[in-house]
């Protein structure tokens, strides 16, 4: 075999580090409205370039475009901007409120707000999300009381949760939203079980699994496929492709080539990519899916293209292994700035109410902020109890527990 | 009343509660159409429907994890997997996931989930046919491991744990499939239907889950076993004529510590029967709480008799299998230490 | 809701069940020779039809055709069909002997022999398998000694695995055969980690994985699928979909659409099907999948269209689940016949040295065996020894297994 | 010389048997470019080039399954898993594959591989981020179990372990990471540079596996502990009074019997220690073990202290840790036990 040159590993490597020029050349993006859009019921095959493109709705210039378009009233997309600047308006404060030492840990959604936003919006009442701690926009965007979601985050005496998990870990049952894992990718798996429950069932409720880009790679990503795609589940799966994981890049778990979406392919599974920056876009291609899963159609899978702005977690500082000004370069720009102009060139908003959504957002935020914080924050003690650390393990408690609370003198 | 082999025993339960429980669905690889590698599942598909008795794809940790989903849902699944050496790609969804869903959410989601799989050696199964995992099973809290020694149990406990509102790992001792295997492997095999216990009430009927029973009233020393070990522990009391108390305990997890205690305390010694190798087995913790609890009362070491530490060989299975020789003997071992 | 009709599970089901006629219809086969061959360097982009096809070069008139063809001398396809042959021999005489009782187990390959046969032909010495219990023929067509792997399945004396292993669970690693595993599916990522080992040493040795169309479903294929993609690795991975998985149909691994195959485009992996009876075609497509690993060109995904024509096992009657003539029935014929037929019509073979060829092989299996008896079969008793059993389970054995085997009194 | 950290004496330990060994190869989730969430892996990528040092996909099993391959191949992979959490993935390739392939094989094939990751709580990471599998480890046999309790040892075992011949599971108590912990979390935190076990010899030398050391001498009673609880059992006996003899059993599996047996046949007495979950927990197996080797010897019940069987909660985190209190609690105990 002397005529073969040595073997060499081949390791994926972003195009650019801290230190050089952001550099976004290789995300091929095409126009506005130029992906068409399949009926319903068209079979996969027919749409398989779907997944190499990427569907959008607002253009440069703020304008609704193409077949995606036209699916929301003034109203509905105000209320979506709402949502929008709502769940911006909470990360911050509750970055700050853990900056402050108020709670141990936080995880924003900056930059990506427009995916779990519109994606609720498409969903019917009794529906269930199998979400990761990145899909808080879920919860904000109904009238789930955000005073909850901050007693989860403060672990305070008034927490649904009893202080047992990590702070943004949330779990909403009449809200369609299931208790968030630290472990990565198992609920994927788990809302193709909820779907195909209530296919066994005769229900029309359908479920909706959600899914970061580095994620994929973890192996509940294929069971979801697996089963999905063999008991035509109706659910709903959503890659939220924001191009990192922690430190690394998409192209760890993706490869060079293809995509998250092409992943549908081998499962015979319709696989859309979408502008995640775009309201209205996630909005069109989300209605769609959900359509499809409730006619009995199957499961779509979805990947959202986006970025995330912001660093990991409140324990990462992201400019040690990406250049600062990457975000800035992201070519998709803001979704609250786009959805913004955009109803602005729809002549149904105006700088000046932006500036005033945006001030009473933030003061109902901090009024809630103040009245989770009378119910006590992480450190100041004392709640929830120990008693309530031994509660809940089992629907009723066997002697053995019973014995070590005793023994821990509660 | 009827007697049944196990297989038919837990065949039953399954048809029993799918018919007085639409909620009820069972899956697995192969247990659809054909009704399982050890036909626990036939028929089950042409009674209740394709999509309430079916076959899945070969990936455990999918089948524990749709599971849960369907679960959370308010279904009743009872999933099996085919050979309990094959949980361990499932591990994650039962010990990390299905687990713990009702304390996360503050019991807003729950996971009434049964998890069969058949455990243990004796058919020359290799080492990956044979394990017996339930230590990695009750060092998780917030799942109930139970193993049955029986026809009678096998029905009443699996009942039990479909229609419990926890999610229950249900180990079944493959070897008692169609007999009650005392370790003897070179005598003739006796069927259930010779046993007593092989008979199992028509209908409806629960096992509690988290009580023990004692199989054979005894002075002496006290016998802590559970599935095929029951078998072989009557059987070397039988042969050392040591008047042994022998408590199957059925249920590992929750344990029923009153039962063990009142009865170690009585004989002031207490030996310790499993199949799966010794190490961090289950027989540790049961040692460990015995002596924490009874010190007093001990007069010898609480001994394992148990599988080595080395994986289960295929042709020296009968040196790895801890018979009644080698449970005899710890019997006359704890006997003599004073 | 109301508009909506209650959901429905759908369940994959066979075409046909025991007492049914056996119908293949369904089954998509193109004519020998009719789909391309793409250079080796070529991206895999271009020839993603060739996932929904399959590679056939025997035709129905035993003629050798299209640009797969025409790779092997006459020797060496008549190698090829000894080879089939005393693996077939081999499995009838092992079968035989677990019905005989002298073990307790036992797997034929019968109707696949063409698959490992051939590929184990396109390896370079030093190249690496991690098989499944189905490869044997990777064994059979080098000079390991049969004898040894009899003695494995006799768990006898000198059973080269001293009686710890599974009849069939063959282990050799100068013969490039990796130990094979109970736990399905495991190997195959073991083999992407091989390959980048052989990479990061800057080796020229390749590995190629197997997994069964039923194992597909594992976790530990996406997990290869993602490793190999991302780094490249110089792997072969070979899905042999002989249609089914123990009782299960093929369509609940893979659902109804798609091909196995496919599942390679969502990593941008050359994915190739080929003909798995067709001993030609499958010498050829390994050929160009080996060199293109070897090249550092990467991995490539092969599916062998297939058929399993005995019981799963020995443990097995598949008569329960498939109709007993579907074997027959199979629409591209056995891997025996087919290439005798060829290398008929191509003049190199002829009736009579067929009879007389497999009569000597019978004959050496035979004798083979006799000599493997004398050193025991499985219930013969007394070797290997309870000391074997406590060896190897470290490098060095710890004080607790030591005291261990004392307590053994061994 | 050098005072290090922790997490220092973790990456030189990669660092030195990289530089003497070109086999041995580092990857895992984020250890390339960043160098891992804890830094454990920062500059070798830069220091032994990309092939050597690279990211990982997410996921567990793969990693695992990848270097069992590599390993096979005549590397020496050390790879991490971001937290001990996160392992169960890999459970099956660790457990099934990693641990038998040995013994399988006849000595054919072999897995020389670490496999790193950082266990226990203490860091308000809730359920998902605080667990301490060692048991599930413990109780596979063909796999090694260290847990280091300060950088010297961290330093020296990891070396050791890399050049070790067997799969070895490398459990970082990532509390003590930065500092001693012994668990009083309303004091200041006291850096390693403090400690005299923060004193870390530069370039290559082992602590051997399978080796517990005596970290204090006493007569009264004989604590069994690993990792950040040898600190809290420091703390305790200094502040009862009570003259324990501190074992640190550093490597759990194969465990060093002669130390322990020889300490409580001085003491009479036994306290065991761990975080993790009570039920099966590595105490257990360390209970039955003193037990039936030391029956005759015991004064006093073998006492076990631990995490409770819940989920490690986040906000009564102090509650569930096993911290000096009740250390010495159980301590007193088994002094007046008689
Ligand atoms: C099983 C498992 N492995 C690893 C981790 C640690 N971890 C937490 S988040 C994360 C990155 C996830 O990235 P991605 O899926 O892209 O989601 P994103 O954070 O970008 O929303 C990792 C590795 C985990 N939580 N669970
Ligand atoms: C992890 C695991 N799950 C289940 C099994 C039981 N099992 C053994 S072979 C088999 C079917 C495999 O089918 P396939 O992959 O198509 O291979 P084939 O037997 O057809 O060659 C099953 C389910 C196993 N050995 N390992
Ligand atoms: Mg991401
Ligand atoms: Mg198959």
């Amino acid at each position: 075999m002397s005529d073969y040159q040595p073997l060499k590993l081949y390791v994926p490597e972003p195009e650019v580090r801290p230190g050089d020029e952001p550099d976004f050349s290789g995300v091929d993006i095409p126009k506005a409205g130029s992906v068409r859009r399949p009926e319903i019921d068209a079979s996969p095959e027919e749409f398989r370039d779907l997944a190499y493109s990427i569907i959008r709705v607002l253009d440069r210039k703020a304008n609704a475009v193409g077949p995606w378009a036209d699916m929301l009233s003034d109203e509905e997309a105000i209320i979506g901007l709402t949502d929008m600047l709502r769940v911006r308006a909470y990360d911050a404060r509750m970055l700050m409120a853990q900056r402050q030492g108020k709670t141990s840990f936080y995880m924003q959604c900056l930059g990506e707000e427009a995916i779990a936003c519109a994606f609720r919006k498409a969903l019917s009442p009794g529906d269930m999300n199998f979400p990761t701690y990145r899909q808080q926009g879920l919860l904000t965007s109904t009238d789930y009381p955000i005073i909850d979601m901050m007693n989860q985050v403060y672990s305070n005496e008034s927490d649904p949760l009893k202080g047992r998990q990590l702070p943004i870990m949330y779990s909403s049952k009449e809200y369609g939203f299931f208790s968030v894992s630290g472990n990565l990718a198992t609920q994927f798996v788990q809302a193709v079980g909820w779907a195909m429950a209530s296919a066994i069932k005769g229900d029309t409720k359908i479920a909706a699994g959600w899914i970061g880009d580095g994620s994929t790679a973890e192996s509940d990503f294929h069971s979801s496929m697996v089963f999905a795609s063999t008991y035509r589940a109706p659910v709903v799966l959503n890659i939220v492709n924001n191009q990192w994981a922690i430190s690394t890049f998409q192209g760890i778990a993706k490869g060079d080539s293809a995509t998250f979406a092409a992943r549908g392919h081998g499962f015979g599974m319709p696989s859309l990519r979408v502008d995640g920056n775009d309201y209205l876009a996630v909005y069109a291609v989300a209605k769609w899916a959900i359509e499809r899963a409730r006619r009995n159609l199957g499961p779509t899978l979805i990947e959202y293209v986006t970025y995330r702005s912001g660093p990991h977690s409140t324990s990462d500082d992201p400019s040690a292994y990406r250049p600062k000004e990457e975000s800035d370069a992201w070519p998709l720009g803001d979704p609250i700035e786009r959805l913004k102009n955009h109803l602005i060139a729809r002549d149904a908003w105006s700088e000046d109410r932006h500036v005033q959504t945006k001030a009473r957002l933030e003061s109902e935020i901090l009024q809630a902020q103040k009245e989770a914080e009378k119910h006590g924050t992480l450190h100041s003690g004392g709640a929830p109890s120990t008693r309530d650390m031994f509660e809940g393990v089992y629907k009723e408690m066997p002697e053995h527990l019973r014995r070590q609370r005793q023994e821990a003198g509660v | 009343m009827a007697r049944m082999t196990m297989i038919e025993a837990i065949r039953d339960a399954m048809d029993v509660v799918m018919s007085v429980n639409e909620n009820v669905v069972v899956f697995g690889e192969d247990v659809g159409y054909f009704g399982g590698v050890f036909r626990c599942t036939q028929s089950l598909q042409e009674k209740h429907g394709k999509h309430r008795c079916f076959d899945a794809p070969i990936n455990e940790s999918g089948i524990v994890g749709t599971a849960i989903g369907m679960a959370v849902n308010g279904l009743r699944p009872c999933v099996e997997i085919q050979f309990a050496d094959y949980m361990y790609p499932a591990y994650d969804q039962i010990s990390q996931e299905a687990s713990r869903i009702r304390y996360r959410s503050n019991g807003e989601f729950t996971v009434p989930m049964t998890v069969r799989m058949p455990t243990g050696g004796g058919i020359f199964g290799g080492q990956t046919h044979s394990q017996s995992p339930e230590a990695l099973f009750t060092h998780i809290c917030g799942i109930k491991t139970v193993v049955p020694s029986n026809p009678y149990d096998a029905k009443g406990l699996l009942i039990a744990a479909i229609e419990d509102d926890d999610p229950v790992i249900f180990l079944e001792p493959k070897r008692l499939y169609n007999g009650p295997f005392d370790g003897h492997h070179d005598r003739p095999i006796i069927p259930w239907s010779k046993h007593p216990l092989g008979e199992t009430p028509d209908g409806h009927y629960t096992v509690p889950l988290g009580k023990a029973v004692i199989r054979r009233v005894g002075q002496d020393v006290t016998v802590l076993a559970y599935g095929t070990m029951v078998h072989v522990a009557e059987a070397a009391t039988e042969e050392t004529g040591v008047d042994a108390e022998i408590i199957d305990l059925r249920t590992l997890a929750p344990l029923d510590l009153d039962t063990i205690e009142e009865s170690v305390r009585k004989t002031g010694r207490c030996v310790v029967v499993h199949e799966a190798t010794r190490t961090s087995g289950y027989g540790a913790e049961l040692s460990a709480i015995v002596q924490e609890n009874c010190f007093y009362a001990l007069e010898a070491p609480v001994t394992r008799v148990t599988g080595w530490d080395t994986p289960y060989p295929h042709a020296q299975e009968w040196a790895y299998f801890p018979g009644p020789a080698r449970v005899g003997a710890a019997l006359k071992r704890v006997m003599e230490a004073s």
